[in-house]
């Protein structure tokens, strides 16, 4: 049933080089899911989120100092290797130090025809953000339609924008079943619908999760052994999922950007389409390099243990990634405090099934049930 | 070439006991990254165990130290009741009902080795440094291991007792033949520590000395794990580092907390809580048939 | 390669004075309540001529700096980077602010007594660590009031009204902020004031690293990081660039009368990032091939601000007091404030490495390089961000480079005798003979 | 004219005896603690082995971790110029060095004349090949060269990564335990070690030819790994450990 998200999520590069054939688009590969998707797809890009293959490499040695994070290196590694050579254009929409220096080494040794670097302000609780991305987003506008020869109208935008919205809603949908008892699809399951919809065109991945919506409703979801929320940095290591959904326990909520983080917010209709985008960006869940002077992340990150009703936690993080290693300890006392258990784990390019597991199975040990107590 | 880093393998079984009379006999099967241990309790009393090296097969390691545990008691593999897998090849165990983490089974073992007031076990076994926090049944609350890197494993003090020649038993004892403590060793990664050992040799340091120096460098990185978990007492100190008073001590002296004594060989630690669990799951089994 | 020939050599007349500025600087933030006055804490980056406006009894500490004095403390560094892993903070974070909070945990100030708590937190934003930091202070300091200004609005030469406006917008709040959370009246006339002496000592220090052009050196980079830091205490202050002034007017003595840094200049380098503070002998080590390290862009850059002159070389930036600027209200003061600092060169890196290796292969040909020594600083990922490519870059502009892990505040992440082994080999292949 | 080149690695050291750039001798020892005497033992060998005495030698030159308490020695200059100089000599056409050793390892590209024009050396926590393929062959319990031997016979090998020697030894034994044929990890313990040995030479931008020395050139399985990262073939010296002394040996015929 959810087999084409695995398919699309396996195989992005044939999607997009299909995509380009049927419909003689461009293809904008970005960095960073702050990138305001909705005027490329109103401008008729693809928009594609460059993401990582999760194989050990040697190539981008040279290009970034090992100290910034597997994920920035594992995505540049890819372009390095060709194997987004069907892009026409790359994208970043500035947020943490690490995944930029991915972007200007592909900009200088990986050149396309479109790169753009988008000034998206990083203090998003101050009143001034609004505007002034407001004001960036229409310099980003015009170079948009400078490189497609395509007048973006407000119309495109107000298609856009519901295309998007919709997507989301479907997507929350999905999520919503997760809150069951016996939730209807598993972590792995999700992150795979999830990060499909990154590198597919949304009217279609909408149209496939409209398919299944029903069916998924209907069927028999799983015992789900251990309630588990998995939160932290960039995610796609389907590999680790499995493993942990193999252990008697259920991921039934996440905060990633490459999970609920994505698409979380909506944009809210206003007269000027580009303040509209402008303020889901601002307001949407803050990733940790944005989420400050307060932390503001941490009352949505309860709400969702509490609404999903999570018996624990798996708190991730890149190697590296400064912006939630200075979250983390926060997240987890505020967690602890409510009740729920964490287990932390550093992710690498590959992660150490052996050694996680061992931490995974006495995670669930601790907090499940005392079956081997009197 | 002699393999000093190796524990010695040895077994025990209580003479004074008649397994026979017992109405719950249970296993526990630790199969380690370095060494195995298999231990029989009968009716919750440990009754004996086996402690050996850990071959590259695991299946076959654990058998051997099962056949070793049972050696001279008259016992039979099909004599118990129930068997709990542990440690790095507990899926492993090919005659074992349950597998359970290390993690969980070491602070059970420390539980009934050191009694109920136990709140604090830290591991220190091949190649992972656990820190875990228990309730008065043994059960986790709380735990932590050592990140990427394995410094502050007990593989360092075997790489060294290897390095030097020092059977690892003895190296505790020979660490503490310094006139004065010295500096630590700067790190604590075995790769680099061995090179730094060779050079503080070749500046002619004596072997104790250089020991001393590893043994409170590898005392002070796992304090450091130690504290993130909290140490609340009573502690305890299970795994082969355990029995390396050279890390014991200087451990104690810098958390400026003792350790409590061991009862039994430090390294069933993680097999007899496998025995242990195994009597509770093995009560239930017959509870439900 | 030059053949050796022997320099004369001078210690600096205005040494013990740059000694002394330092050691005031801590004295007066520590003793600010005794004295009815205000203190805070902030980046060495911030907008500090802000909170000059506040009165003169307003005192500050600069983060990275004060961290960096910690560093080169190996006994007490190694307590404070302790105490912050056992509070559960990951230990490959910025060095210098886990050597920071540290000295918050421990509850224990280098120059001694108890950690002075600052009245409130003003800092800015350039990595993804600088707002961060002071949220963690936040966490272990409960109550402390922060405000922290966002300059990512991209590099100087993309420079629009809409990113300006966003910075000088968010001063505008920061100082209805400050009245706010101080009580008192802001005075513009201080600000003006901080901000011509902020633009005074930037162009000063930039023109003391130009003279450094000179062979001989008169400058080699052990002496001017002692030098340097001033700017990153208190860049807007008078007596800084009034020192700065005095500083200049020394070094073009040296270079009229080749007054050398080194006896045996023969080799000329430069480093980036910042060093491992606790190893400035390495310095000493190259003084043994006769090489010397003229800068950085991090010593040249973090502090002073520069433009291109007519001859197309670098030289410091015109001031607005020069070009006859006369400052008449607050909002002129933060636009010409913000302007100025977004020129910083060690601002332009954040946005990418090619604009910073750019700056680097002209300080390489504009100071007579033979060679480059990168600083692979595991303590810093704002610095060293794009290191790698400003490597390839000068490589490709024929500058031989030699990189050498370390970490700027965390001695255990530093290894002198393999890097040193390193330099061997890196003057062999220069050519470089002790 | 008569030189001598002593290496004096972290593990071993190695002495080679020139005579007018011809090798008439050669000594090999174990560092163990006591380094300089090592180094004098290894000396006599390769004096016997040649069949002089030290009168007959017009220059003494030292290299390697060790060189600076090397005996006899004139003067000493650093592995990566002892390895560049000693290639090229043997090579004229090498471009590229990779030295792997004991706890070292390094990429060297050079011009015709052995210069060296850019150098990369690994860090703290990339432990040199040879401790970690020891490590490893212990957990797997097989000597070295049938770890070598073994991951030559790989049918799908298994990624795994590699920062930490002894942490990688436990992803080893965990992987035994999951029932991995031995085959496959000693596989991927190479590619492991070769892909960081690759990123220094990728780091110094690489030309063939490339030239592989150090002691871990006999190990054939690594030799496989690196040759598959590299997507070049590399040539390897009849004696790989012995080529930085003989650089050596040749920088004191030069002076």
């Amino acid at each position: 049933m959810l087999d084409q998200f695995r398919d699309w999520e396996r195989n992005r590069h044939e999607y997009a080089k299909a995509w380009k054939e049927r419909t003689g688009g461009k293809v904008m590969g970005y960095f960073c899911t702050y990138a305001p998707e909705e005027i490329l797809y109103a401008a008729g890009v693809l928009p594609v989120r460059i993401l990582g293959s999760h194989e050990p490499q040697d190539v981008t040695e040279p290009h970034i100092f090992g100290m910034f994070c597997p994920f920035c290196r594992d995505c540049l590694a890819q372009g390095l290797k060709g194997r987004y050579d069907y892009l026409d254009g790359i994208m970043i929409s500035q947020s943490c130090l690490h995944i930029r220096q991915a972007f200007t080494s592909w900009q200088k040794h990986v050149p396309v025809d479109f790169d753009y670097y988008l000034c998206m302000p990083n203090r998003v609780q101050s009143p001034r953000a609004l505007p002034y991305l407001a004001g960036e987003l229409a310099e980003f506008k015009t170079a948009v339609e400078k490189w497609t020869g395509k007048t973006i109208s407000d119309t495109d935008l107000d298609r856009a924008i519901e295309i998007y919205n919709e997507n989301r809603r479907l997507m929350r949908a999905v999520y919503e079943l997760r809150k069951d008892d016996h939730p209807h699809l598993t972590g792995e399951e999700t992150m795979e619908m999830v990060i499909a919809s990154q590198m597919t065109d949304k009217a279609e991945h909408s149209q496939q999760i409209k398919k299944i919506l029903g069916q998924l409703a209907s069927r028999d979801g799983r015992d789900p052994g251990t309630r588990l929320m998995i939160l932290g940095s960039e995610d796609d290591d389907i590999e680790f999922m499995k493993m942990v959904e193999s252990c008697g326990a259920t991921f039934v909520v996440d905060d990633h950007c490459t999970g609920s983080r994505y698409f979380w917010n909506e944009v809210e209709p206003r007269d000027n389409r580009l303040e509209a985008i402008a303020a889901r960006y601002v307001h949407r869940v803050p990733c940790p390099s944005k989420d400050w002077e307060d932390r503001t992340r941490i009352d949505h990150i309860l709400g969702l243990a509490r609404d999903w009703n999570v018996a624990g936690a798996i708190v991730i993080q890149q190697k590296f990634c400064d912006p939630h290693e200075l979250d983390i300890p926060a997240i987890r006392k505020a967690l602890d405090q409510n009740g729920i258990k964490t287990l932390f784990l550093e992710f690498d390019v590959t992660v150490p099934i052996g050694q996680f597991k061992v931490r995974v199975e006495a995670f669930l040990e601790m907090i499940g049930d005392d079956d081997l107590f009197d | 070439m002699a393999e000093y880093w190796r524990w010695k393998e040895y077994r025990w079984h209580d003479e004074n006991k008649n397994w026979h009379d017992a109405t719950l006999i249970t296993a526990g099967v630790d199969v380690g990254s370095v060494s195995s241990q298999a231990v029989i309790v009968t009716d919750g009393e440990l009754y004996a165990f086996s402690n050996q090296r850990t071959g590259s097969d695991s299946p076959e390691s654990a058998r051997k130290a099962m056949d070793w545990a049972l050696e001279g008691t008259g016992m039979r593999l099909d004599n118990i009741g129930f068997t709990v897998g542990t440690g790095y090849g507990r899926v492993n165990v090919p005659f074992s009902d349950k597998a359970i983490t290390e993690i969980a089974c070491h602070a059970r073992g420390a539980n009934y080795m050191y009694g109920p007031t136990v709140r604090t076990v830290l591991d220190m076994g091949g190649q992972d440094c656990k820190v875990i926090r228990c309730d008065e049944r043994g059960k986790v609350t709380a735990f932590a291991m050592n990140d990427k890197c394995a410094a502050g494993t007990g593989r360092g003090m075997e790489v060294f007792a290897d390095l030097l020649a020092i059977p690892i038993e003895e190296v505790g004892e020979l660490s503490f033949q310094v006139e004065e403590e010295p500096p630590p060793v700067s790190s604590t990664c075995v790769v680099f520590a061995k090179s730094e050992a060779t050079g503080l040799l070749r500046e002619g340091w004596p072997k104790s000395k250089v020991i001393a120096a590893y043994c409170s460098a590898m005392a002070h990185r796992v304090v450091t794990l130690l504290e993130q978990v909290g140490i609340e007492e009573k502690f305890a100190i299970t795994g082969g580092i355990g029995k390396n008073i050279g890390v014991v001590r200087r451990l104690e002296g810098e958390i400026g907390i003792k350790a409590l004594p061991a009862k039994f060989d430090t390294q069933i630690a993680g097999a007899l809580g496998g025995a242990l669990f195994a009597q509770n799951l093995l009560k239930k089994k017959l509870a439900v048939t | 390669m030059a053949t050796k020939q022997k320099y004369e050599t001078q210690p600096l007349k205005c040494w013990g004075k740059a000694k002394e500025i330092r050691e005031t600087f801590y004295r007066d933030y520590a003793r600010a309540h005794e004295r009815g006055g205000l203190r805070w804490a902030g980046g060495a980056w911030t907008f500090g001529a802000i909170p000059c406006g506040l009165g003169d009894d307003v005192w500050s500490i600069t983060s990275e700096p004060y961290a960096a004095s910690i560093a080169a403390n190996k006994e007490f560094s190694m307590r404070c980077l302790e105490a912050t892993e056992r509070a559960g903070y990951a230990r490959d974070l910025c060095s210098y602010m886990r050597n920071y909070w540290g000295s918050v945990i421990l509850n224990e100030y280098l120059w001694g007594g108890p950690f002075p708590r600052p009245d409130f937190i003003w800092q800015d934003h350039i990595c993804c660590s600088h707002a961060k930091w002071y949220q963690v202070v936040c966490d272990l300091e409960p109550g402390i009031p922060q405000f922290c200004i966002d300059v990512a609005v991209g590099p100087y030469n993309e420079i629009t009204e809409n990113r300006v406006d966003y910075i000088v917008g968010q001063m505008h709040d920061g100082i209805a902020w400050l009245e706010g959370v101080t009580g008192r009246t802001y005075d513009d006339e201080k600000l003006i004031q901080a901000v011509y002496n902020e633009c005074r000592s930037t162009a000063l220090w930039a023109e003391v690293c130009t003279l450094n052009k000179a062979i001989p050196a008169p400058l080699e980079e052990k002496t001017m990081y002692s030098l340097y830091v001033l700017g990153t205490l208190m860049k807007h202050s008078k007596v800084v660039a009034d020192f700065y002034k005095e500083l200049r007017d020394e070094v073009r003595e040296r270079v009229a009368n080749q007054i050398a840094a080194i006896p045996n200049e023969q080799c000329r380098l430069m480093s980036d990032t910042q060093p491992p503070w606790g190893f400035l002998s390495l310095f000493r080590y190259l003084q043994e091939f006769g090489a010397v390290s003229i800068g950085s862009l991090y010593t040249f850059g973090l502090i002073g601000m520069w433009e291109v002159k007519p001859d197309g070389t670098w030289g410091p930036r015109t001031t607005p007091q020069e070009q006859g600027v006369d400052i008449k209200n607050r909002d002129q003061a933060l636009r010409i404030l913000a302007d100025w600092n977004l020129s910083k060169p060690e601002w332009q890196h954040f946005y990418s490495p090619h604009l910073k290796t750019d700056m680097m292969v002209r300080i390489a040909k504009e100071w007579s390089l033979d060679g480059v020594m990168l600083h692979y600083n595991r303590g810093c990922e704002g610095l060293t961000v794009g290191i790698a490519e400003n490597r390839l870059g000068l490589i490709e502009a024929g500058f031989p480079v030699m990189t050498f892990e370390g970490n700027m505040g965390d001695e255990r992440e530093f290894d002198l005798h393999k890097t040193m082994t390193r330099v061997d080999a890196f003057m062999e292949t220069l050519g470089v003979k002790k | 004219m008569i030189t001598v080149g002593i290496d004096m690695g972290s593990k071993t050291i190695k002495v080679v005896v020139l005579r007018d750039g011809e090798i008439i001798g050669r000594g090999i020892e174990l560092a163990g603690f006591e380094s300089r005497a090592a180094a004098e033992k290894a000396f006599d060998t390769a004096l016997q082995s040649a069949g002089i005495s030290k009168a007959d030698i017009d220059g003494i030159v030292a290299t390697g971790a060790g060189r600076k308490n090397a005996p006899h020695t004139d003067r000493d200059i650093t592995e990566v110029g002892g390895d560049a100089k000693g290639v090229v000599n043997l090579y004229p056409n090498a471009r590229t060095v990779i030295d792997v050793g004991a706890e070292e390892g390094r990429a060297i590209r050079c011009n015709e004349e052995g210069k060296v024009l850019d150098f990369a050396l690994n860090e703290k926590c990339a432990a040199g090949a040879g401790a970690f393929t020891e490590a490893m062959s212990r957990a797997l319990e097989v000597s070295v060269e049938e770890l070598g031997q073994m991951s030559l016979r790989s049918e799908n090998p298994t990624p795994m990564n590699a920062q930490c020697a002894v942490f990688a030894e436990s992803e080893v034994v965990s992987l035994l335990h999951n029932k991995t044929p031995k085959e496959d990890i000693s596989r991927a313990v190479h590619d492991a070690i070769a892909s960081r040995i690759v990123s220094l030479a990728r780091k110094v931008g690489f030309e063939p030819d490339v030239v592989f020395i150090g002691g871990v050139a006999h190990n054939a399985g690594f030799v496989d790994s690196l040759e598959r990262a590299l997507e070049c073939k590399v040539t390897i010296p009849e004696n790989p450990e012995y080529i930085g002394a003989y650089g050596a040996a040749l920088a004191a015929a030069e002076s």
